[in-house]
């Protein structure tokens, strides 16, 4: 028995030390003139849905307005939020945010869309 | 033996002994497949439960510290594992899908069923049958005939519930709800609102008279208001002044209604809908909702002009409605002159309402 | 205490502990733990945030769904100059808001207050063109439960001449529209101007150099609420501006 | 020997002569506190008063439930009563009771921290959760609400005089507490972790916390949003949820149960948590297939976000909806079965002791194994149709959440107690309370399962007759639970000044909380613990104690 738990202990330390969690990353600082181009492109998007909600598109009006503003809010998250240079958890994080939405947002449409197929 | 334990007691239990019941009655056509899937959840919910406390009770004899003082250590077992995720997974998954043949029989009524309406409203139930019976917190039906019910609230949620009938139905505002069912047994039971509606949620009760059909008709011919929904609907039609637009002279203004009931129609964005009275009750009160093609959008809403029970009349007699015949009959010459259209219905929008015929 | 499970320090960790700046709290083992800790609890508030913003977005695709006419209608009484103009504000003053966090990250203490400073009267300004749409929607009767009139449509607006007018019941509709057009462009507002009032004090305490010395935390987390603030304008704009403006 | 509990020799026994609790004294170094210690206690103190409201109200909800005819108070009195009841059980008492109390003092503990990531915010988060009680308790002096604890649209919205508003709004900023604690305790598990306390080696406790606060963080603002909705529209009639303005009254629900079904989640993970230790300790063995348990409390936080519309199966969604709904309700039922048989598991050549915390722990897995299968009688489409909004539904949740979640809660506030204290409470009285509760508990809330299956309506102020029996010994289920409630109120209180002096681990546990003095440092560990063994190494700890003379402050 002894002996036993002593082979056992042996196995385990693999010591980490310092901070805990292995995943973080170094500060790292962007350069104004990555800024300054996705502030452009940015301000070029804007333009760009402007125009287009012009256009005639049938449904792609909507489709299109709603890429464009995805486009720029990745854009924004992705560079003037850093998460393109952070850490997995980071990212994640985000992803588990916007998961969340989407599930709020499609499971509640599905009852709204399904409620036509059949009268009860 | 009264001697032994004190009256109330007394009286309690004789009660219980003599109420004691654990299911409602079976009384309809769906309770015995309810009861029976309710026996098979207890069923497995037995075993589960059987489980578990074998397991513990065994457990805690055969290894308390006195009879087991030192633990073996066990990491686990991925078999055992997977068993005890599989087996629940599988009852659970026949849960599932018994559960949803059940759920869809309750909600499909049968295509012949008679169909009576029924309004919530706070704090009573509004049952009004084709024939022009109107009942307050009380519904007599024939049994061994499909009842379907259509149901809707003139304010907040309300829920029918007839517990003898195993079926429950939500009365919605603004929105048609049905269920169906088919009583077996001829009886009394119990009618109730289920759906917390407000201070007096609780005296939103009654009974369903299930009757034999001869008593049935008995009881139908006894208690009609001497004129059928349909009836109150056609004079309703008149006094809103629907016949202007919706009859079959050349100048009518709006889709001729004979028929109408049932069929498919295209509406204005492509789409094609099947004409049912939660349509009709929705093109009443929403005309541009669910605008039919070929129409201009020139309909006023009716909204708050007609109340939940003027509607039912409404649509009840739209479904009867075969012919133009008396339609056209009940217009004069000058309520054929083409309704204000485009520019400026805003201002003038109200139709034409004589006085008291809003409420039948 | 158990001295085999609680080990003596390493030598390690007790180099980080010698950098001991005052804005080092206690319980933390060290300024990276600190900083990256901040920055994670900012983004799950962020996280909120969303759900917060989503609970309403998700009511806008229903009745949008629905009363998709009516909110066409409604779309085109906004200025859509107003919308682009803000929209360019707020991009603008994401940038600055960039480029202040930068300013902190190298330590320039001057640069940081311009660009702090550049910011908030972007908000400022953003907030002043959202004002002034909004008193123009009060006088144009179109506040719901306030002042709400469905006048405008039921005619031809001169705008948008080849709009139809709506029939009453759909014209009804827009106040839904507007209902949801306020209720989201207020909670935006609202988040900008307790954005602008947490810049403002971040501003003064800048001044006295609080941020450019190594402790950048409150910056960048205020920039990245910021950031959030600007995203869900981007989603805004086109949702509430841009519907069918073609027709 | 039937206890494993080895308290220290009396005659040398002292309590440690710093700790958190008299390192200052006065109310002002309580109110300012920082230390998530004290920050527990003040949420104990503020949700055991708001426990006790609910309770007095669930006593006036069985008196007036004794006779069928409505006696004892008027129809709008009854539904203020037991809307008083739900929103005060839920809102400030078993949402934030775990969470906050449990969790804040012992996952720092349990992962060697010095406090949580954000003591300031924890703080503020009290304050938060006292702020939105005391406009809970306003709300019911002046006048009270009938809504239930559902707010049903559109008769929160458009048919009541009482104060909606004033409780909508407690609960919008009790929220933002719950929001606040579980950030921190995100943060806190994600980047305060001693060296050495990898994922894999974190308590269960630690687990199931962490999903409890995913749920928190991104379940809480909905209801936020929903609440702030109905506000609206009771003040200035925005019409979302207005039927007649062309509103759906349908989308209050679904914003409503998108939080919180959630919510009874984290109603019944942070017991899962507490049952794990419980477990792992008195049977002296390291839980039976940790990385299941482990995650099947995450799958139970992700999955919980899919069901919601369970609640609504007759309520007027699509029926297509109601059947993904469905079936994804049976999908969440999984993993907690998998937990309750790897606990039972756990107890397989293990030596067991039943002191107090097994006896709770013993009753939960039992009760919540009722409660959770009638939760699938519920999550069945057809069996729901006749069985929602009746009685089965209150047993239900009782079973899950009372016999559930609030014998796990006692388990963990015994087994924990001398941490807390430093002192022991009454170790046979403690026994007798616990066998009152179960038993006091199935007598009040089995009978319901029958009433429910007859058909007797939920939220009725009077009933027809023949439910009669089954409501008296409901009521008299009740007033055994209630003793069994009281008595360890009494006992705690008792125990504070007269208990027996526990020792730092008198339970002779694994868990990191245990190797430190109880009641613990402000800055609970002297220095950084480094972590070298699993979580419930029991051959770990024999051979430390072995090794050692116990040691006592
Ligand atoms: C702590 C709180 C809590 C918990 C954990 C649960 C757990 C579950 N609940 Fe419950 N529920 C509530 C609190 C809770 N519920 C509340 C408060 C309401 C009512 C709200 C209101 O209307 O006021 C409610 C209502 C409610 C409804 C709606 C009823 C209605 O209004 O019509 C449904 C329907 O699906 C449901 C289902 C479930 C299911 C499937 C689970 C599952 O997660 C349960 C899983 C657990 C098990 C299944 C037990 C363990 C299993 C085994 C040991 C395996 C057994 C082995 C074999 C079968 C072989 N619940
Ligand atoms: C955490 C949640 C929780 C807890 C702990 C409880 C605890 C209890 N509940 Fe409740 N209950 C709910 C959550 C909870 N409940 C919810 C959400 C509802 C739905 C509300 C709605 O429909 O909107 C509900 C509804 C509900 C009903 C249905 C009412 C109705 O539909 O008409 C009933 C009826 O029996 C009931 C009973 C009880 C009882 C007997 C207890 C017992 O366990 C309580 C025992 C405890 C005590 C008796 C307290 C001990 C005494 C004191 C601490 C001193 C008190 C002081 C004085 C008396 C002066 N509850
Ligand atoms: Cu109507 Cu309850
Ligand atoms: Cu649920």
């Amino acid at each position: 028995m002894e002996q036993h738990q002593h082979e056992h202990h042996h196995h385990l330390p693999h010591l980490e030390i310092g901070p805990s969690e292995p995943t973080h990353t170094p500060l790292r600082i962007v350069s104004p003139k990555t800024y300054l181009i996705i502030g452009v492109i940015l301000l070029c998007l804007t333009a760009a849905t402007t125009a287009i909600s012009y256009v005639e598109l049938g449904v792609f009006n909507a489709v299109v307005a709603i890429a464009i503003a995805v486009l720029k809010a990745s854009l924004v998250v992705l560079f003037f939020m850093h998460i393109k240079y952070s850490s997995k958890l980071m990212k994640l994080t985000v992803c588990s945010g916007l998961f969340t939405f989407l599930v709020l947002i499609t499971l509640t449409m599905s009852d709204y869309v399904s409620r036509a197929w059949g009268r009860w | 033996m009264q001697h032994f334990i004190s009256p109330v007691l007394w009286q309690f239990l004789v009660k219980w002994l003599t109420h004691f019941a654990l299911f409602p009655p079976e009384a309809s056509s769906i309770a015995p497949y309810a009861d029976g899937l309710y026996f098979f959840l207890i069923f497995i919910s037995l075993i589960g439960v059987g489980a578990v406390a074998f397991l513990v009770i065994f457990f805690s004899i055969r290894y308390r510290q006195s009879r087991h003082p030192v633990a073996v250590q066990i990491e686990g077992s991925t078999l055992l594992e997977a068993t005890w995720t599989i087996i629940p997974l599988i009852l659970f998954m026949i849960v599932f899908v018994w559960g949803a043949l059940l759920y869809f029989r309750i909600y499909s009524p049968p295509p012949n069923a008679m169909n009576v309406y029924v309004v919530g409203k706070q704090w009573m139930w509004k049952v009004e049958h084709p024939g022009g019976q109107h009942e307050i917190n009380a519904l007599h039906i024939p049994i061994n005939e499909p009842i379907q019910l259509t149901l809707i609230s003139q304010d907040v949620f309300h829920s029918f519930s007839v517990p003898a009938f195993r079926v429950k139905r939500e009365a919605i505002p603004g929105r048609y709800t049905t269920v169906w069912f088919e009583a077996t047994r001829p009886g009394v039971y119990h009618l109730f609102c289920t759906q917390y509606c407000g201070t007096l949620h609780s005296q939103m009760i009654g009974w369903v008279y299930a009757m034999k059909p001869d008593d049935y008709q008995a009881w139908a011919a006894g208690s009609t208001s001497g004129h059928s929904l349909a009836q109150n609907g056609e004079r309703l039609f008149a006094s809103l002044g629907c016949n202007s637009c919706h009859n079959s002279t050349p100048n009518a203004h709006g889709p001729n209604l004979a028929n109408v009931y049932g069929s498919h129609v295209q509406l204005a964005n492509g789409q094609f809908t099947t004409v049912d009275d939660a349509f009709l009750r929705d093109t009443i009160l929403n005309p541009t909702l669910h605008q039919v093609a070929g129409y201009a959008p020139i309909m006023p809403t009716y909204q708050g002009q007609v109340s939940e029970d003027g509607l039912i009349d409404l649509v009840e007699y739209i479904k009867g409605l075969n012919s133009n015949y008396r339609i056209d009959q009940t217009i004069d010459n000058s309520a054929g002159q083409p309704v204000q259209t485009g520019a400026t219905p805003g201002g003038t929008s109200a139709p034409p309402l004589a006085p008291g015929t809003v409420k039948p | 205490m158990d001295s085999h499970t609680i080990a003596a320090q390493t030598a390690e960790t007790a180099q980080l502990e010698h950098e001991h700046p005052s804005f080092l709290h206690h319980h933390f083992e060290n300024l990276a733990q600190q900083r990256e800790a901040s920055t994670f609890g900012m983004w799950l508030f962020l996280l909120t945030e969303i759900m917060f913003f989503g609970g309403m977005f998700c009511a806008y695709l229903i009745f949008r769904n629905w009363y998709y006419s009516a909110f066409v209608a409604g779309s085109h009484t906004l200025h859509i100059w107003a919308g682009t103009l803000n929209t360019t504000v707020l991009i603008i003053s994401s940038f600055t808001m960039a480029m202040a966090v930068h300013a902190a990250e190298v330590r320039h203490r001057v640069p940081l207050l311009r660009w702090m400073m550049v910011t908030i009267l972007l908000g400022v300004g953003f907030l002043c063109i959202k004002g002034y749409e909004w008193h123009d929607e009060w006088v144009n009767h179109h506040v719901p439960g306030l002042n709400f009139s469905i006048e405008e449509f039921t005619h031809v607006n001169p705008a948008y001449p080849g709009d139809k007018p709506l029939a009453p019941d759909m014209a009804e509709r827009t106040q839904i529209y507007y209902s949801l057009y306020f209720l989201m462009t207020g909670m935006h507002a609202l988040h900008m101007i307790i954005g602008v009032s947490i810049l403002t004090i971040l501003l003064i305490k800048a001044r006295g150099g609080a941020f450019t010395n190594g402790h950048i935390a409150p910056v960048e987390n205020f920039g990245l609420y910021w950031h959030f603030v600007d995203i869900v304008w981007i989603f805004l704009f086109p949702l509430l501006y841009l519907i069918s403006r073609h027709q | 020997m039937s206890t494993s509990v080895s308290l220290p020799d009396q005659s040398t026994a002292r309590l440690p002569k710093v700790s958190y609790l008299n390192k200052e004294y006065g109310l002002k170094s309580w109110l300012l506190t920082k230390d998530h210690k004290r920050i527990a206690i003040m949420y104990l103190l503020g949700t055991t008063f708001f426990f006790c409201i609910g309770g007095a109200m669930a006593a006036l909800i069985r008196l007036q439930l004794l006779t069928p005819y409505g006696d004892l108070l008027a129809a709008d009195t009854y539904n203020k009563v037991f809307s008083a009841h739900g929103l005060i059980m839920v809102f400030f008492f078993l949402v934030p009771v775990a969470p906050a109390v449990l969790g804040n003092f012992l996952i720092p503990l349990m992962i060697g921290a010095r406090d949580v990531a954000f003591p300031r915010i924890n703080l503020f988060s009290w304050y938060l959760f006292m702020t939105g009680g005391c406009i809970e308790v306003c709300m019911l002096v002046f006048g009270g609400v009938d809504t239930g604890w559902t707010f049903t649209t559109p008769l929160s919205t458009h048919f009541l005089n009482t104060q909606v508003v004033a409780a909508a709004m407690g609960i919008f900023v009790a929220g933002f507490s719950s929001i606040l604690t579980g950030l921190n305790f995100i943060v806190t598990i994600h980047r305060m972790r001693a060296p050495g306390m990898t994922w894999f080696r974190l308590p269960l406790f630690i687990w199931s916390y962490y999903a409890t606060s995913v749920i928190f963080v991104l379940a809480t603002p909905v209801i936020a949003i929903a609440l702030a909705l109905v506000m609206l529209e009771r003040v200035i009639g925005i019409g979302v949820f207005d039927p007649r303005m062309g509103g759906d009254p349908l989308l209050f629900q679904h914003l409503f149960w998108f939080y919180s079904h959630p919510a009874v989640y984290v109603m019944i993970l942070p017991g899962m948590g507490i049952i794990s230790e419980v477990v792992a300790c008195f049977c002296r063995k390291r839980v039976f297939g940790y990385t299941a348990v482990a995650f099947s409390s995450v799958a139970i936080g992700v999955f919980s976000f899919f069901v919601w519309a369970h609640h609504m199966f007759i309520m007027g969604i699509s029926n297509y909806s109601a059947l993904v709904f469905s079936l994804m309700t049976m999908l969440v039922a999984v993993p907690s079965a998998i937990k309750i048989f790897n606990w039972s598991a756990t107890m397989y050549k293990g030596s067991i002791s039943f002191d107090t915390p097994m006896l709770y722990t013993l009753g939960f897995i039992g009760l919540f194994t009722i409660g959770g299968l009638t939760g699938v009688f519920l999550a069945s489409l057809g069996m729901d149709i006749h069985l929602t909004e009746t009685y089965f539904v209150v047993a239900h949740f009782h079973y899950v959440m009372v016999g559930g979640m609030v014998s796990a809660l006692m388990a963990g506030l015994h087994f924990w107690w001398p941490k807390i204290t430093g002192r022991m409470y009454p170790e046979s009285l403690g026994r007798v309370a616990a066998i009152i509760l179960f038993m006091g508990f199935n007598l009040t809330f089995f009978p319901q399962f029958i009433l429910g299956y007859l058909g007797m309506p939920r939220r009725y102020w009077a009933y027809p007759p023949e439910f009669q029996a089954l409501n008296v010994l409901s009521s008299a289920g009740a007033t055994v639970l209630a003793i069994g409630y009281l008595l360890p109120i009494c006992y705690f209180i008792w125990s504070l000044k007269y208990g027996k002096i526990a020792g730092s681990n008198p339970w002779q546990a694994a868990g990191l909380e245990w190797q430190v003095q109880s009641p613990p440092l402000t800055e609970n560990f002297e220095q950084t613990p480094i972590v070298t063994h699993e979580a419930y190494d029991y051959e770990w700890l024999a051979n430390q104690t072995r090794n050692e003379v116990p040691t006592v402050g």
